[in-house]
């Protein structure tokens, strides 16, 4: 241990530049989180190591279940590594945790999941979306397509909380109405719920037309098997599209059939970035590439640009302002850029629906949803 | 009873031993761990940092070993007073109470006083009963901990603690050294505070209620004080643990009161050789430089290396890390010859009847 | 160092110090004890003798609070002690043996003296002493440990007194149960003191007892009626559970009941009914372990 | 109302009982064995693994997973004995550690190989589906459950308590020295054999609970957690009371946080602690002779 | 039968017994006695194998005991009561019972010597041990100690001290024992108990069973002993063959009463440090 080539956090021309990438690889998030590091690893060997023209150091570290691991993972990356930029980081949690950390050393973070509500964004950057944006892209569809009440349910933690309210707040304001009782979202214990049976039963006895969650990794495939063997299987399910992305799916297996999900991203975008992401992901790994990878292939992107525009002498300073200044960003999902209050993604939002393409089972565009951000 | 000059002496040593009983000799070993901390920081810039978390944790790991390495109750809820000395700490120094000592007392006082409370229930359960009712509280906090988010941040917990400083009118401890420094003070006083206390007879009584609790009772003593007793000491040790946290990495999350962390406890201070102090300490930080330093090499194999570390103790450090002292070894009684005989009256007994 | 001692409240001859009256205990079906009234004065060495699982020792667990009755009443000392504590009588000054050694195994013998002698020191120390309760300096301890030692040698135990409980011979390991009731310095009951000693230990053993206080009571369990007869003033004899017979050693050992069901040439219980047919389960051969006093 | 509350209640109880088949294996070997085994969560998650990886849909698929996944988890409790066989004398603390240890390498290792997701299980036809039951909808796999538990309860207990193995058991537990020198028997043996039985009965819970409990990073700790749970509230060594235990526990997670849902988050954790303090004052004073 | 030979055995540090010989013919009683603390359990227990000499050997009937373990001791027709009667705390009297008598599966590599037809025996034993014995049945051994009979649903911990005796007792005769290792057994038993067990190990020799007695009073030793061993602190001090001791104990006696070297309450010249560095050795840790 102990700071490597780059003193003091700085990298001359040509010199390698450190960069730390925090992501859950083992824990519940496990899934997410080596996404994370494939979808950064895919650029950097799509660009032969480089990054803005310096040779790449990643240093990976590993995330765990939240921010008490999450800790001291940075505080090494930050202080024994003296990285010069941030990325990864899979849980809000984590990150809120991380960023004193970050204002404190001046480095900048540009997450490719977790994005809490910060009140400085100065060095805070995200490639991926906020927690309340799914659900309000989707709201008014949901509100066009269904005649009648939709029952909300989310898992109870602060991103359950954030996801579910973006949908509950928008679908009301579109004038829809929720079927739980007392209007109240219904959220079940988090992680300890494995068996939804009892909540189930009460979406039954709400007579709901729909259904909207959010869950995501194990707790996504026990609510998708067991909703298919309950009394409300025919009721339709809409959810924000973690749902079914990713590994959980095949995990998921028939029971996931016909699910209608909102997300940024579906593997089968129809523009050349995202084919060449495509192809260039699945030579490597089995199955579709998920969002989480490509926010993390994007997070990449950013760093590259920003290197680059930063110059021979890379500081995390000027890399920050140089992100700053970078406008359009085109990739797998679409072009997009960074919004000047949130600085998270301004972005398209797509539903899709899970359907078998020949053996598996895969989440295909529908249509398009709103376009959110600011 | 005419006392024989050889048996004053052996009086005079036989009473003197008990106060010398396991652990044998703890502070030379604290000051072993003094210097050693101190070493560290000295070669290794990066040490300080690196071994802040540990520190943190040592004197809610110290706080186990009393619980369950003396008083043999078994716990997997360490980390609820633990925690809510960190918050305590937390919403002080958020409330613009920065002040080390001041934090140290409070923590210390929240972490006794819901230990207090919680101890009423556990002293009643023994073995594995307490362990889980432990693990209960200690899930109820962490669950409140993440639910009462107007206080606690909720799940996202309380980040960006202001930091502490050593007294009124100095200025806070921002560079490391010196937050390494206090953290390294504290633990070290805390894990001393408790060699001291299991020293005194209470520590004795703490044995013997362990081993042989219906014979403690039929002698009368309080069974359920001494214990409580014990309960409220380690309650206190954790809270200050809890302070040292968020004096450490200024932030404190419903995680830190789960069960992930109380296991985590309890493993090091099993790794410590469960009943001494000093090894608890020595305990955490092992366990701690695994988890986050030799566990780096291996992205997402932590806990896989904490697995391998945890068993190859088991083998290599039969008492546990206090076992590696020579001190501790008790050596071979009555060294070749055979057993001491037991006495025979010199005096017919009934000449010595009065 | 015994005798320096002087009891807080001297005796007041005209009430008896221990009074049972119709204690009783049942484990399930089965009456371990039933009905026994026992009158034990101040200064009394009371001898309670008995078939095997006639209730000797349940009798002794009864009057300690080991074992809470199921009837009947228990007075000691003027206070009625039916309902009260473990902890409170032995601080009362009611010090029991086990009949199988209870000691700390990794502590040293002259330790688990101590401890056990502790909670009296408060009795002990006169009154508006510093309290007895918590020996928080240690010099207060040596001091207790100073007497226990002297405790140990009286029962020939001081050879071994800083070894380990665990390593100790099951024989030595009685004697230092032993000096765990004595050091409290209490009015006593003893469950067969004298079982598995040898001759010159036993002698010790009586010469020990005989020279407790006269302020104390001495209940005793024992086999050994040599013993018994040279210590007890009172005998009394317990068969299934109630009171068969009582009197001096003399009388007791004269009676004829006494010979067939405990010394005579019968086994004890093969008086009972079912008892002759082997292999039959009688009645109390079935008991709810809920009852169980480890479980309690 | 009660018919609204028919699914939760009738779920509850398979839940519970697929707890208690999870924990079955935990009574065997700490309960009745008295050897505390922290990795069998893992040798459940061993189980599960290998259903997802043998099960293929098919009856004789699921046979063969069923068969597979007990061998191996039995290997594993055999792996668990003759490592904690040196352990015997240092107590529940250094079996903790050691077995801690090697559940963490174990899962490690199996996240390690199947990689971060759960598996998906496929189950035969018969079993995969739902059945329509006074107007309710029950998944097959669960009514099984109940079946298979119910057995499991009944061949435990009497082996347990009826058999010589059983007394055997318990014997060694109290006073191994004398299982050697009185009963001729080798207390080691005894071990090994507990530990791979309850080995043997973590693995088959593994498979058969995989569609509730599936193969993935979270179940080791899962089912260690619910499964001390189980046996420490069903008091030790006993089958019954391990079975109400699990019943008990799968009411509260399911039928509990319908009727109190405002509760839901702490409503396990505080009937376990109730039900520990009521049962807590058995377990005071350690055992004594008279 | 049973040949112990310069056993040299202790508890881990230092040996107890030094150099211990005995002998134990089939169909005798050899008693020895020595004070608490001589070491005679500690012999009970090498012989069985639950501890293991450093030197010296134990043979049964020619063959090895010695370093094998104390289940195979147990399965050569070793039989043992401990000293603490040490009866399985949470199995009931009947489960004992039903425990303590070998499985079928395990054959009687010997003939196993049951009760003679006598007065308490109802059961049919095989009378002289020489034939195929079948070794006591449970109703033999209840027929024996009829107390146990009442307590069949009894816990060990549940019973009495002298109950709990008698079970020891009950658990080694239903194993079918050539050699029987009774350590204090009438320790807690009522005189009528122990009077009945001491006949019953003099009929047991008379079976052809070879028994290992040991008891600190001489008294109880004197009535039944065939040949008396004294240990004083782990060695054999005196030998007495039976009729020689009972007619003239004083003889015996006097072995007994320990040397004047040994009368003092203090250790034996060099018996090890001070007790100070025994409990905290010596030098700082680290
Ligand atoms: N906890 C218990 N549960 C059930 N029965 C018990 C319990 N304790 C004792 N007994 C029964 O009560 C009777 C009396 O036991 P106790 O120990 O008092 O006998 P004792 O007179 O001391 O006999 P001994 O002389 O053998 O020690 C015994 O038959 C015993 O089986
Ligand atoms: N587990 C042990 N560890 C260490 N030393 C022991 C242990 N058990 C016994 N000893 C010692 O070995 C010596 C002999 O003990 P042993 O039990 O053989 O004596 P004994 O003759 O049976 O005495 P008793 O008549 O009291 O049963 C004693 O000095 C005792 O202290
Ligand atoms: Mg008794
Ligand atoms: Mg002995």
């Amino acid at each position: 241990s102990g700071g490597g080539g780059s003193g003091a956090g700085a990298s001359k021309a040509g010199g390698t530049v450190k960069i730390g990438l925090l992501a859950s690889l083992s824990g519940t998030y496990q899934a997410v989180g080596t996404d994370l590091r494939d979808g950064f690893q895919l650029y950097l060997d799509a660009h032969g190591g480089q990054l803005g023209g310096h040779p790449v150091d990643l240093v990976v570290a590993d995330e765990g279940d939240g921010a008490p691991t999450a800790l001291p993972a940075a505080t090494k990356l930050v202080k024994q590594d003296k990285v010069v930029a941030m990325t990864g980081i899979v849980g809000a949690g984590s990150v809120a945790a991380v960023s004193p950390l970050l204002t404190e050393s001046r480095i900048p973070l540009v997450s490719s999941n977790g994005r809490p509500v910060v009140k400085d964004v100065s060095r805070q950057w995200s490639t991926s979306f906020l927690s309340n944006e799914p659900g309000s892209a989707i709201a008014q569809y949901v509100h066009d397509t269904v005649q009648g009440p939709v029952f909300a349910i989310g898992p109870d933690y602060q991103g359950g909380w954030d996801e579910l309210q973006g949908f509950t707040d928008a679908f009301v304001k579109a004038g829809g109405q929720l079927a739980n009782p007392g209007g109240k979202t219904l959220f079940t214990p988090f992680p300890a719920t494995t068996d939804f049976t009892p909540y189930l039963t009460q979406i039954k006895n709400s007579h709901a037309k729909a259904v909207y969650c959010f869950y995501a990794g194990g707790a996504a495939v026990d609510f998708v098997k067991q909703y298919a063997q309950s009394d409300v299987r025919d009721v339709p399910l809409y959810a924000a599209g973690f749902l079914t992305e990713g590994g959980v799916l095949n995990a998921q297996g028939d029971a996931a059939k016909g699910i209608r999900s909102v997300l940024n991203y579906a593997p089968d975008l129809d523009n050349a970035t995202n084919r060449t992401f495509v192809s260039a992901w699945q030579a490597k790994h089995p199955g579709p590439p998920t969002t989480y990878a490509m926010a993390s292939y994007d997070a990449a992107a950013v760093l590259d640009k920003a290197i680059a525009a930063a110059g021979t002498d890379v500081t995390p300073e000027r890399i920050n302002n140089a992100i700053a200044g970078l406008g359009q960003i085109d990739s797998p999902r679409g072009t997009w850029q960074f919004g000047k209050n949130t600085h998270s993604p301004v972005q398209k939002w797509y539903l899709r629906q899970v359907k078998s393409d020949g053996r598996t089972l895969s989440n295909l565009t529908v249509q398009d949803l709103a376009t959110i951000g600011n | 009873m005419s006392p024989r000059p050889p048996r004053t002496a052996r009086l005079a040593a036989a009473l003197s031993s008990p106060l010398r009983r396991w652990p044998d000799r703890p502070l030379p070993a604290l000051l072993l761990a003094a210097t050693v901390l101190l070493a560290l920081a000295a070669l290794d810039p990066a040490a300080p940092t690196a071994l802040a978390p540990a520190l943190a944790l040592a004197p809610a790991a110290v706080g186990v070993s009393v619980l369950t390495g003396r008083a043999g109750l078994p716990t997997l809820g360490q980390a609820a007073p633990f925690a809510v000395g960190a918050y305590g700490t937390a919403l002080l120094a958020r409330a613009g109470l920065t002040v080390g000592p001041l934090q140290l007392a409070a923590a210390a006082l929240t972490g006794a006083l819901f230990a207090l409370l919680t101890g009423l229930v556990v002293v009643r359960t023994r073995g594995t009963t307490a362990l889980m009712i432990t693990l209960a509280l200690g899930e109820l906090t962490a669950t409140a901990a993440g639910r009462w988010t107007s206080v606690t941040g909720g799940a996202d917990g309380l980040a960006g603690v202001p930091a502490v400083r050593l007294w009124w009118g100095l200025d806070a401890l921002t560079d490391d050294r010196d937050l390494y420094g206090y953290l390294a003070v504290v633990a070290l006083l805390a894990t001393g505070a408790a060699v001291l206390a299991l020293r005194s007879p209470l520590g004795l009584l703490l044995d013997a209620v362990r081993e042989q609790e219906p014979r403690m009772r039929a002698a009368g003593h309080r069974v359920g004080g001494a214990l409580l007793a014990a309960q409220v000491g380690a309650g206190a040790h954790r809270g200050v643990g809890g302070a040292l946290l968020v004096a450490g990495q200024g932030y404190v999350s419903p995680a830190d009161a789960g069960f992930g962390t109380s296991s985590l406890l309890l493993l090091a201070a099993v790794l410590g050789g469960i009943a001494s102090p000093p090894g608890a300490l020595a305990g955490t930080v092992l366990v701690v430089l695994a988890r986050d330093q030799l566990a780096a090499h291996w992205p997402g194999h932590g806990p896989l290396v904490l697995g391998v570390l945890f068993v190859a103790a088991v083998y290599l450090l039969p008492r546990g890390l206090a076992g590696l002292r020579p001190a501790t070894v008790r050596p071979p009684r009555t060294s070749q010859e055979p057993p001491t005989p037991t006495p025979c009256p010199v005096v017919p007994p009934d000449g010595e009847a009065p | 160092m015994t005798a320096a001692w002087q009891h807080p409240a001297p005796p007041d001859p005209a009430r008896p110090l221990l009074a049972l009256d119709g204690v009783g205990r049942r484990y399930g079906p089965l009456a371990a004890v039933a009905e026994v009234t026992l009158r034990v004065g101040a200064g009394e060495r009371h001898a309670v003798i008995g078939p095997n699982g006639a209730g000797k020792s349940t009798l002794l667990a009864l009057i300690a609070g080991t074992v809470r009755p199921s009837a009947g009443r228990i007075h000691f000392a003027g206070r009625e002690v039916t309902t009260a504590g473990e902890a409170r009588r032995a601080r009362l000054g009611i010090a029991r043996t086990f009949q199988q050694p209870a000691l700390a195994d990794s502590l040293s013998a002259l330790d688990n003296v101590a401890l056990a002698a502790w909670p009296h020191e408060r009795r002990a120390t006169d009154r508006g002493g510093p309290r007895g309760g918590g020996l928080w300096r240690p010099a207060r301890y040596r001091a207790l440990r100073t007497r226990c030692l002297d405790q140990l040698a009286q029962v020939g135990a001081a050879s071994f007194a800083d070894r380990p409980a665990g390593e100790l011979s099951h024989g030595q390991r009685r004697l230092v149960e032993v000096a765990a009731a004595l050091a409290g310095r209490p009015r006593l009951l003893l469950d067969e003191p004298a079982a598995g000693l040898t001759e010159p230990q036993a002698q010790r053993m009586l010469a020990v007892l005989r020279r407790l206080p006269a302020v104390g009571a001495l209940v005793l369990v024992e086999h050994d009626l040599a013993f018994v007869g040279a210590l007890a003033q009172q005998v009394t004899v317990l068969h299934e559970g109630r009171t068969l017979a009582g009197g001096t050693p003399a009388e007791v050992g004269a009676d004829p009941r006494v010979r067939e069901v405990y010394l005579g040439g019968a086994a004890s219980g093969s008086t009972t009914p079912g008892s002759t047919t082997p292999g039959s389960t009688t009645p109390d051969s079935t008991t709810p372990d809920s009852t169980t006093p480890e479980r309690e | 109302m009660l018919d609204a509350n028919l699914v939760p209640a009738v779920d509850g109880v398979a839940y519970g009982l697929l707890l208690f088949v999870a924990a079955a294996g935990l009574t065997l070997a700490f309960g009745t064995g008295n050897v505390l085994n922290l990795a069998h969560g893992t040798l459940y998650a061993v189980g599960g693994y290998t259903a997802a990886a043998l099960g293929d849909g098919s009856w004789a698929g699921l046979l063969l997973a069923a068969v597979a996944g007990t061998a191996a988890a039995a290997g594993g409790g055999v792996l668990v004995a003759a490592l904690t066989a040196p352990l015997r004398r240092r107590g529940h603390l250094a079996q903790a550690l050691l077995t801690c240890g090697l559940g963490l390498i174990g899962a490690g290792l199996l996240s390690t190989a199947a990689g971060p997701d759960e598996l998906p299980v496929v189950l035969p036809p018969g079993l995969g589906g739902s059945l329509l039951l006074l107007g309710h909808r029950f998944p097959v796999h669960r009514l099984a459950l109940i079946a298979v538990a119910g057995v499991l309860a009944v061949a435990g207990h009497l082996l347990l308590t009826r058999t010589r193995a059983g007394a055997l058991v318990r014997a060694t537990v109290d006073d191994p020295q004398m299982v050697a020198a009185c009963l001729g028997t080798d207390p080691r043996r005894v071990h090994t054999a507990v530990l791979t039985a309850g080995g043997a009965l973590a693995g088959l819970a593994g498979v058969l609970g995989a569609p509730v409990i599936g193969p993935g990073p979270r179940a080791a700790d899962t089912v260690l957690l619910l499964s001390l749970a189980v046996v420490v509230l069903g008091g030790p060594g006993s089958v019954g009371g391990a079975l109400l235990a699990a019943v008990a526990i799968g009411e509260v997670q399911t039928l509990g946080v319908v009727l109190l849902p405002d509760l839901a988050p702490y409503l396990l954790f505080t009937a376990l602690a109730a039900a520990l303090l009521l049962r807590g004052r058995r377990e005071r004073a350690g055992r004594s002779t008279p | 039968m049973l040949e112990i030979r310069a056993l040299t055995v202790g508890h881990g540090a230092g040996p107890v017994l030094h150099g211990v010989d005995l002998t134990v013919a089939a169909g005798t009683v050899h008693a020895v006695l020595g004070h608490n603390g001589a070491g005679k359990s500690t012999l009970v227990h090498a012989v069985v194998g639950l501890l293991h000499p450093t030197a010296g050997s134990v043979e049964l009937a020619g063959q090895p005991l010695t370093g094998r373990g104390a289940h195979r001791v147990a399965r050569a027709g070793v039989g043992l009561v401990p000293q603490g009667r040490r009866v399985f705390a949470r199995l009931t009297v009947a489960e004992h019972l039903a425990l303590a008598r070998p499985p079928r599966g395990r054959s009687s590599r010997f003939p196993r010597p049951g009760p003679a037809d006598g007065d308490t025996a109802n059961g049919t034993g095989t009378g002289t041990g020489t034939g195929t014995g079948t070794g006591w049945t449970v109703e033999q051994v209840l027929a024996l100690l009829p107390r146990l009979a009442q307590r069949l649903g009894h816990r060990g911990a549940q019973l009495s001290g002298g109950e709990q005796q008698m079970l020891a007792l009950a658990r080694a005769l239903l194993g079918g024992p050539r050699v029987l290792l009774l350590d204090e057994p009438t320790e807690g038993l009522a005189p009528a108990v122990a009077e009945q067990v001491l006949g019953l190990v003099r009929r047991l020799a008379g079976e052809g069973l070879a028994v290992l007695l040991t008891a600190p009073q001489p008294r109880l030793a004197l009535t039944v002993a065939d040949e008396l061993t004294v240990l004083t602190t782990g060695r054999v001090t005196a030998a007495f063959p039976g009729p020689a001791a009972r007619r003239d104990p004083a003889a015996l006696l006097a072995a007994l009463a320990p040397a004047p070297a040994l009368t003092t309450a203090d250790p034996a010249p060099g018996a090890g440090l001070p007790p100070r560095s025994r409990m905290s050795p010596p030098g700082p840790p680290g």
